[in-house]
C-alpha cells in the first residue's frame, strides 16, 4: 500500500476514535429524517438559530437545537445521541412555528430520544426512565396514572425531594385530584394486541419503521 | 385530410429535426440523442432527412448547424425541439431566413417547459418528447411560406408608476424627443424614494438627488404627467395600444391652483397618513403628501373630508385665494394611443404585524424600516429626531432585526435584497444621531455591489454589535434584572452557541419587500404574468430582464423583483432604451396570423360577421359573401373555427396544421409497425 | 344542540377533575352535547413518542378508530386537554402527510380489529368549538353574573395554538380566542405576554429546576400585571402552575399566591352556577380571594381613562384584523 | 388498439390526453409551470392555438377518434381574453361538445375546460394532474360496439369537415 494511503487510513482510524465516523455517519441526517413522523425537512436547516432563541429551556441544554442539527449534518452520531437537548425539550412548539424553513423540530427531538434509548447512549438522565415508566403504565392499564407514576419516579430519582413534595401530594390526595388505584380500559387486550403488532413492525423496519 | 390509422403516403418535403440539450436542462431528463435518431429513422417516410441533437441549439454554432443543413441537404422544412417558442422562435426563424428558407417553414416545439422541466421519469419523458417532435413534423408539412405583417409603431409611450424607475424611464424617452404619458396612482410622483432620508452606501440625501428629477419630469415638454390616476384598460397590440386612464377628481382646479398650501393649512381634518408617513404622521383631508410634491396641486381625500361626510365645512374653499377648489369635479376618463408601455409599479413593504412574535402593533417601540425612514427624515414627523413612540424619549439602545418577513417560508420565501444594507444604514444613523448602543441581528450578511461591504466595515468600526441569529421574539415580559420597562430581544447568538436576552429601548424591523397587492390584477390588465411570489415576470431572467412575454410591454424597478436604487434606475433606463429602439424602427414586423375567406366556398350565412371582436368582417350584399379586412384582423381564429362551410382559413394556425399536429402527437404517422411495437 | 364526540383524556378523571366537572356544568346551557368515546385509552402524552414511533401513533390512533366507529352523525372529536388535542390532531395530520405512516398504523390497528382512514375526523380543541361553533354571542347570552373587576390572565400554554396544522387559531403566539371568551364573561382580561409560553410540561418530573424557572416566569408575569387569577385550558398547565407553585416559591424564596383555574370554571361562575359544583376548592392555591371579588358585586367602577396618547406621541399601527373578519378600512381618523 | 406510446403498464392505465392551449394565457401558464419546475403527469401533449376561440370542435373529435382518452381545453379567464371575449365562444363550444360526446355514448367528462392565466403555472399543473387522474379513473376510451355504425358515419363526417354549431 502506498505511503499516502496508509497515512489516510490513520486519519480515518482517528476519526472513528473521535466519534466522527464519517463513512457511515454521513447518512445520519437522512436516518433521523426517515425515522421522524411526517416530513421532517431537517436537511433544509439554514442554521439561523430561531429554535435556540425560542427555546424556553435552552439554558439547561448542553447544545441548542440548531447546534444539534449542525452535528447531525456533520455525522457526529455520538455527540448527538449523548446530548441532553432532546430530553430537555418541553414540546412547546415555539421553534416549530417560528422556524423559517418549517423543520419539524419537536418531532425530530422525539426521534432522537428514541434513537438514544436504542443506542443506550443516554443514561445519565431521569428522563428516559420517566418516559419508560409512563409507557409501561399506559401499556398495562391503557390509561396514565399520575399518582403511581409520580411516587415511583420521585422515589427513584429524587428521594431527597420527596419529603418536601409531601404537602403537595397530600393536598392533591385530599382534594381527590389523585387516584390511588389505576383505571383500566375495558378492552385492554385489544390495545395490547395493537401495540404488540406495532412493535413487531418497528423491530423489522428499524426505528420509526419509516425507512 | 385523413383520420385513418394506416401508413401515410410518402412526402416530398425534406425536413430537418434539431433536438436541443439546453445543457442538462433537457438532456438531463430526455434522451435527446435517442429522440433525434428516432425522428430520423421512424419519421423518415414523413420527410425527415436528418435528425440532430446539439448542446445549445440557440448558440451561433447550433444555428449554423441548421443553416448548413438547409443549404447542403436542401431542407424545405425545419423542426426545432428545444425551449418554449416564446423564447427562441425568433432566433431560429432568423437562422432559417439567413439560409434562404422562409422563416415560417420552421416549427418550434417545446420539450423543456413541457417535458424535461415538468416530468421526472426519463424513459417516459423521452417518449413524450418523441410524440411532441412527431406533432411538429406533421404540422410543419402544412406550413406555408409567409411574409410578416408590417405595422407602424406609435411614437408615444405610457409609463405606469412615478417612482424613481418610472421617472428615469420617462425622462430618457422624453429627452430623446418622444412623447411620454407618466401615470401615477398617488397625488405626487416620487415613490418610496421620496420617503427616505439617506441612501446607502453613500448616505446621499434622498430628497436632494430625487427632487430635481421629479421637477424635471413634471416640467418636461414631452412628458404628460397624470397623477392621482390609474390605468383601467389596455387594448390593442405592440405599436398600437389604446389605453384607458381614469384621472380621479382632485376637487382642485389645476389651472387655477398655485400650490400655495393655504387649503391644507386651513383644513380642520387631521388624518393618519398611512402612505407617505408610513402611518407615523398626519396629513389633512386636502393635501399634498410632502412639500416637494410634483405636481404641486393638492388632492382632496373625499372619504375623510368633513364636507363630503357631513355636508358642511368648505374651509378650504373659503380660504383659497384663487378659487381653485371645486367640490363638483368628476373623474375624467381619457383614452391614450401609445406604441409601448413600461410598467414600474414598485413594491409594498411586508406587513410586520404578521410576525406576532416581534410585537409590531402591540409593543409601542417596535418600528418598521419605513417608519424608521420617516423618523430619520428631517422633513418627517419628528423633524429627523430618532425618538420612541412617546415622541420625546431618545433611545439609549436599539436593536435592528434583519430579514423580517423575508427568507421565511411562513411569510416570503425570498431574500428582499435591500434589507441588510438598509439595516446597516439605520445602525449608522442611530449611532450618529443618538449615540445609542446598536445591535444588528442578521442571519447572513449580504453586502454585494459597489462600496457596500466597505459600508459594512464602517458600521463595524463604529461599534455596532452584530449578533448572528434570527431573533426568536421581542417581548416586554421582563424576567431578569435590568429588563423592566425594556423591550427584550431573545435570540440565539449562533456564533456563541448560547441563547441571549438583550434589553433595548427600541426595535427596528427591517421588513422585506412584497409585490403590490394588486400586482396580479395589473399583470392581467396588461397581459403579462407574475411569478409564484407575485413579481412581474421578465422575458428572460438573464438575457432579457426588461422585456416581458408580451411584445411592447416592458418592466422596470421593484415590480420585477426586489432591488436597490442603482439597479432600479438602470432598469428604468434600459427599458427606455428598448422602447427608443422600437420607436426608431418606425414599423414592426408582426406574426402574419390572419384569417381570410375563400369566396367560392362562402355561403353568405354571416355567422362569422357577429363573432369578430374587431369588426374586421364585412358582408358584401352584391356578391353575397363575407370578406375579412387583414388590417383589422388580429388572428384569434374564432371565425375560422366557426365557419360552417369551412370557407375561412387562418394562416399559421390552419385546420390542416392543427389536425396534422394532433395526428403527429398521437403517433398515427408511424403506421403499422408502431402497432406491433 | 351541537353534537360532538368527547375525548376527555386521563387527567380529566384525576388531577383535572375540576375541568371535567365544570365542563359538564356549562355544556348544557350553551347547547354543547358531548358524547364520550367509549373505552378510549391514554394518548401517550409527550412520553410515548420519545420511545418509539409506530406504537406511539398506533396508541393514539386507536382512539381515532374508536371515534370514527362511533361517529354517530358527528365527525368532530373534541379534546379539552392540550396534549391529547395535539396528539390526536398530529396523528391524523402526519398520517395524511406521510401515507406510509398511515399504512403502518392501520396494520397495527388491524391486530385489534380496528381501522382508521386519516382525515375522516376533525380533531378540535374545546375552546375552538366554543368560540367558533357555539359562538361568543351564545356564551354572552348566558352570563348572569358578569366577572366584572376580576382581572384574569388568559393562559393557553403551548400545544393548543401550536403547531396548529389546520390553521384553526388566530395566531401561534398571541391568539385572541381565550381573551374574547373571558371578555364575553365580563372579566377584565390582561394582555398577558406569556399566554402561550411553556408551563414546564413534564419537566416537573424530569428536571424540576428547569420546570420551576418556567413556572416562575409565568406566575411572576401574571402577578406583575396584577392578575387576580389565571385561566387555563390545559390540565398539565393547571397542575404545574397550581400544584407546584408552592414548591417553586420555596425554590426561589418567593411568595406568589396566584390561583390557576380552568376557563370552564369561570364560565360556570359567570353563568351563575355554584362554585362547589364547578370544582372550586380543589385548587391548591386558593381562588377564594378572587371569588370574593365577584361575590362582592362591586358596582360598575367608572371606566378607566381612555389610553389617550400624549400630545407629541406618534400613532401606533392598527392591529391585524382577526381571522375571518373583514380587512379594516385604510386611513384611521384622528379627531 | 391504438399506439399508446409505451405508456400502458400492466398495472396502471396510462391515458393519452391532448391539451389545447391559448397562446396568451394557458400556453404561458404551461411555460411557467416548467420554469418553476412544477411536476405534473406526462400523459398530456399540448397544442398551441392563438385563442381558445380558435378551437374547432373538429379538433376535439379528431383527437378522441384517433387515440386520445381525454381532451383538455384551456383558455384565459372570462373577461380576460386577449381578443376581448372569444373565450366565451370556447365555453359555448365546450358545452355543445360535451352534449355531443354524451350523444355518442361517451363520458362527457373526457372533455374538460379550464381557465388558466399566464400567471397560473401551479394551477395549470394541478389541473393537468387532476384531469389525468379523472381520465385514468374513467379508463380507456371505448367506442361502444353498438355504436360502431354511428362512429363510422361520424368518422366520415370528420373527413368531410364536420358541421358543428359555432
Amino acid at each position: 500500500m502506498p505511503q499516502r494511503q496508509v497515512a489516510m487510513l490513520g486519519v480515518v482510524v482517528e476519526q472513528v476514535r473521535a466519534g466522527l465516523r464519517t463513512e457511515e455517519d454521513l447518512s445520519l441526517l437522512s436516518e433521523v429524517s426517515a425515522s421522524t413522523a411526517g416530513v421532517s425537512r431537517l436537511e433544509m436547516c439554514i442554521q439561523c438559530g430561531t429554535c435556540g432563541g425560542s427555546c424556553p429551556s435552552a439554558a439547561d441544554m448542553d447544545h441548542t437545537p440548531r447546534m444539534l442539527f449542525a452535528m447531525l449534518r456533520a455525522g457526529m452520531r455520538e455527540y448527538v445521541l449523548r446530548s441532553n437537548t432532546p430530553w430537555i425539550c418541553v414540546s412547546c412548539y415555539h421553534c416549530v412555528v417560528r422556524c423559517p424553513q418549517n423543520v419539524h423540530i419537536a418531532d425530530v427531538m422525539y426521534t432522537l430520544k428514541g434513537m438514544a434509548i436504542k443506542a443506550k447512549l443516554y443514561q445519565d438522565s431521569t428522563a428516559p426512565d420517566f418516559s419508560r415508566t409512563f409507557v409501561d403504565m399506559v401499556e398495562e392499564y391503557g390509561r396514565s396514572f399520575e399518582f403511581g407514576l409520580a411516587t415511583r419516579h420521585y422515589l427513584k430519582h429524587f428521594p431527597l425531594r420527596l419529603p418536601s413534595m409531601t404537602p403537595m401530594a397530600l393536598g392533591m390526595l385530599s382534594k381527590e385530584r389523585m387516584t390511588i388505584t389505576p383505571k383500566r380500559i375495558r378492552q385492554i387486550g385489544q390495545l395490547k394486541a395493537i401495540l404488540k403488532r406495532a412493535k413487531q413492525m418497528e423491530a423489522t423496519n428499524g426505528h420509526g419503521g419509516a425507512s | 385530410m385523413s383520420s385513418g390509422n394506416g401508413r401515410k403516403p410518402a412526402v416530398t418535403e425534406r425536413i430537418g429535426v434539431y433536438v436541443c440539450h439546453c445543457g442538462s436542462n433537457i438532456a438531463g431528463i430526455v434522451n435527446v440523442q435517442e429522440v433525434a435518431e428516432w425522428a430520423a429513422s421512424r419519421l423518415k417516410h414523413r420527410g425527415v432527412v436528418i435528425g440532430r441533437d446539439y448542446k445549445f441549439m440557440c448558440s451561433s454554432l447550433g444555428q449554423e448547424l441548421i443553416e448548413r443543413d438547409i443549404k447542403e441537404l436542401g431542407l424545405t422544412r425545419v423542426v426545432v425541439a428545444a425551449c418554449s417558442p416564446h423564447l427562441h422562435e425568433k432566433t431560429f426563424r432568423v437562422a432559417c431566413e439567413r439560409a434562404g428558407l422562409n422563416p415560417f417553414l420552421m416549427e418550434m416545439v417545446s420539450i423543456r417547459e413541457q417535458v424535461s422541466w415538468v416530468h421526472t421519469d426519463k424513459e417516459v419523458a423521452t417518449l413524450k418528447a418523441q410524440a411532441v417532435v412527431s406533432g411538429g413534423v406533421e404540422r410543419v408539412l402544412h406550413h406555408e411560406a409567409l411574409e410578416p405583417l408590417r405595422v407602424p409603431i406609435h411614437p408615444a409611450t405610457l409609463v405606469v408608476g412615478g417612482g424613481i424607475a418610472g421617472i428615469q424611464a420617462a425622462l430618457e424617452i422624453a429627452d430623446a424627443g418622444f412623447p411620454v404619458y407618466l401615470v401615477e396612482r398617488e397625488p405626487s410622483i416620487g415613490g418610496h424614494m421620496a420617503q427616505f432620508d439617506k441612501t446607502f452606501p453613500t448616505l446621499d440625501c434622498a430628497a436632494c438627488i430625487l427632487t430635481p428629477r421629479m421637477v424635471q419630469a413634471g416640467s418636461h415638454p414631452n412628458i404628460t404627467l397624470m397623477t392621482w390616476s390609474e390605468v383601467e384598460k389596455v387594448e390593442g397590440f405592440v405599436g398600437n395600444f389604446e389605453v384607458t386612464v381614469r384621472k380621479r377628481a382632485r376637487m382642485v382646479k389645476e389651472d387655477l391652483c398655485t400650490g400655495c398650501g393655504i387649503c391644507q393649512e386651513k383644513c380642520p381634518k387631521k388624518v393618519v397618513d398611512t402612505i407617505y408617513e408610513a402611518g407615523l404622521g398626519y396629513r389633512k383631508a386636502v393635501y399634498t403628501p410632502f412639500a416637494q410634491a410634483v405636481p404641486k396641486f393638492p388632492v382632496m381625500d373625499v372619504e375623510n373630508c368633513t364636507y363630503f361626510i357631513k355636508g358642511t365645512c368648505k374651509a378650504c374653499e373659503k380660504f383659497c385665494p384663487t378659487n381653485a377648489i371645486d367640490f363638483t369635479q368628476q373623474d375624467q376618463v381619457l383614452r391614450l394611443n401609445v406604441g409601448s408601455i413600461i410598467l414600474a409599479t414598485g413594491y409594498e413593504i411586508f406587513d410586520a404585524r404578521k410576525v406576532s412574535n416581534y410585537g409590531y402593533g402591540r409593543l409601542a417601540n417596535v418600528f418598521t424600516s419605513l417608519e424608521m425612514e420617516r423618523l430619520t427624515n428631517a422633513a418627517g414627523p419628528t423633524n429627523g429626531q430618532i425618538v420612541l413612540r412617546d415622541g420625546k424619549t431618545v433611545p439609549k439602545s436599539v436593536g435592528v432585526i434583519h430579514c423580517v418577513g423575508s427568507r421565511d417560508r411562513n411569510f416570503n420565501n425570498y431574500c428582499s435584497v435591500i434589507c441588510c444594507m438598509q439595516s446597516l444604514k439605520f445602525a449608522h444613523l442611530v449611532h450618529e444621531r443618538t449615540g445609542a448602543r446598536v445591535y444588528n441581528f442578521y442571519i447572513d450578511m449580504r453586502t454585494p455591489f459597489k462600496d457596500y461591504d466597505e459600508f459594512y466595515q464602517r458600521v463595524l468600526e463604529e461599534g455596532t454589535l452584530f449578533v448572528r441569529g434570527k431573533v426568536a421574539e421581542v417581548t416586554d415580559a421582563a424576567r431578569l434584572p435590568g429588563e423592566e420597562g425594556k423591550l427584550i430581544i431573545q435570540v440565539e447568538d449562533t456564533l456563541a452557541g448560547k441563547q441571549r436576552r438583550i434589553p433595548v429601548d427600541m426595535v427596528i424591523l427591517s421588513v422585506g419587500l412584497e409585490p403590490r397587492p394588486d400586482a396580479q390584477e395589473v399583470a392581467r390588465r396588461f397581459g403579462i404574468s407574475c411569478s409564484v411570489n407575485g413579481w412581474f415576470i421578465e422575458k428572460h431572467p438573464k438575457l432579457d430582464p426588461v422585456a416581458t412575454m408580451t411584445e411592447g410591454i416592458y418592466i422596470a424597478g421593484c415590480a420585477q423583483g426586489p432591488k436597490d436604487i442603482p439597479a432600479t434606475v438602470s432598469q428604468g433606463a434600459a427599458a427606455a432604451a428598448r422602447v427608443l429602439g422600437k420607436i426608431q424602427q418606425k414599423e414592426l414586423a408582426l406574426e402574419p396570423v390572419r384569417a381570410s375567406v375563400l369566396e367560392e366556398r362562402c355561403s353568405g350565412c354571416r355567422i362569422c360577421n357577429s363573432l369578430c371582436p374587431f369588426n374586421a368582417i364585412t358582408y358584401h350584399e352584391d356578391r353575397m359573401v363575407s370578406e375579412i379586412n387583414p388590417a383589422l384582423c388580429q388572428g384569434c381564429g374564432t371565425c375560422v373555427a366557426a365557419c360552417p362551410a369551412g370557407a375561412i382559413s387562418g394562416t399559421v394556425f390552419s385546420n390542416e396544421q392543427v389536425l396534422a399536429q394532433i395526428e403527429g402527437l398521437l403517433l398515427l404517422n408511424l403506421g403499422e409497425e408502431a402497432l406491433a411495437a | 344542540m351541537k353534537h360532538y364526540l368527547l375525548y376527555p383524556g386521563c387527567s380529566m378523571e384525576a388531577s383535572a377533575r375540576a375541568y371535567y366537572d365544570s365542563l359538564m356544568q356549562v355544556a348544557e346551557p350553551i347547547g354543547l352535547e358531548l358524547e364520550e368515546i367509549k373505552d378510549w385509552n391514554c394518548c401517550g402524552a409527550t412520553e410515548y413518542l420519545g420511545i418509539s414511533l409506530t406504537p406511539a401513533y398506533a396508541l393514539i390512533s386507536r382512539n381515532l378508530a374508536l371515534a370514527s366507529q362511533q361517529a354517530n352523525g358527528s365527525r368532530t372529536v373534541v379534546a379539552p386537554c392540550s396534549a391529547c388535542y395535539l396528539n390526536l390532531a398530529k396523528a391524523d395530520y402526519y398520517m395524511r402527510e406521510q401515507p406510509r405512516l398511515g399504512k403502518m398504523v392501520n396494520e397495527a390497528l388491524a391486530a385489534g380489529g380496528l381501522a382508521y382512514q386519516p382525515g375522516s375526523l376533525d380533531v378540535r380543541h374545546l375552546l375552538d368549538v366554543i368560540v367558533y361553533d357555539i359562538g361568543l354571542e351564545t356564551v354572552k347570552s348566558k352570563v348572569v353574573r358578569p366577572l366584572s373587576n376580576l382581572r384574569v390572565a388568559p393562559y393557553l400554554g403551548c400545544m393548543v395554538p401550536r403547531p396548529d396544522f389546520e390553521k384553526r387559531w388566530s395566531d401561534h403566539e398571541h391568539p385572541v380566542e381565550l381573551d374574547q371568551l373571558l371578555k364575553a364573561l365580563g372579566a377584565e382580561v390582561i394582555d398577558f405576554p406569556l399566554k402561550t409560553h411553556c408551563c414546564g410540561g413534564h419537566m416537573t418530573q424530569i428536571s424540576p429546576d428547569t420546570a420551576f424557572e418556567l413556572i416562575r416566569r409565568l406566575v411572576s408575569s401574571a402577578d406583575h400585571y396584577q392578575a387576580d387569577i389565571m385561566a387555563t385550558l390545559c390540565p398539565m398547565c393547571q397542575l404545574n402552575l397550581d400544584a407546584y407553585q408552592g414548591e417553586m416559591n420555596r425554590h426561589f424564596g418567593t411568595h406568589y399566591r396566584m390561583p390557576v383555574v380552568f376557563f370552564t370554571q369561570l364560565m360556570g361562575l359567570a353563568f351563575g352556577l355554584k362554585p362547589q359544583d364547578l370544582g372550586f376548592g380543589s385548587e391548591l392555591v386558593s381562588a377564594k380571594a378572587a371569588l370574593t371579588k365577584i361575590g362582592l358585586q362591586v358596582p360598575q367602577a367608572p371606566a378607566a381613562p381612555p389610553k389617550g396618547r400624549k400630545e407629541q406621541g406618534l400613532p401606533m399601527p392598527k392591529p391585524l384584523p382577526p381571522r375571518g373578519s373583514r380587512a379594516l378600512a385604510e386611513g384611521e381618523v384622528q379627531k | 388498439m391504438l399506439p399508446r406510446n409505451g405508456l400502458v403498464s400492466n398495472e396502471v392505465f396510462e391515458p393519452t390526453i391532448i391539451g389545447f392551449t391559448c397562446n396568451w394565457c394557458s400556453y404561458r401558464a404551461a411555460d411557467l409551470a416548467g420554469t418553476a419546475r412544477i411536476k405534473y403527469p406526462p400523459n398530456i401533449r399540448l397544442i398551441r392555438l392563438m385563442c381558445s376561440g380558435r378551437l374547432d370542435p373538429t379538433f376535439v373529435l379528431k383527437a378522441l377518434a384517433n387515440g386520445a382518452d381525454g381532451v383538455l381545453i384551456t383558455g384565459c379567464h372570462p373577461g380576460e381574453c386577449h381578443y376581448i371575449e372569444q373565450n366565451y365562444k370556447a365555453l359555448r363550444r365546450f358545452q355543445l361538445l360535451r352534449r355531443t360526446l354524451a350523444g355518442f355514448g361517451l363520458e362527457p367528462q373526457r372533455l374538460k375546460l379550464v381557465w388558466a392565466s399566464a400567471a397560473e403555472g401551479a394551477k395549470f399543473a394541478a389541473e393537468v394532474a387532476s384531469f389525468t387522474e379523472e381520465i385514468r379513473a374513467l379508463g380507456p376510451l371505448q367506442w361502444g360496439k353498438a355504436r360502431s355504425a354511428q362512429t363510422e358515419a361520424w368518422e366520415e363526417a370528420l373527413t368531410e369537415g364536420m358541421e358543428v354549431a359555432a
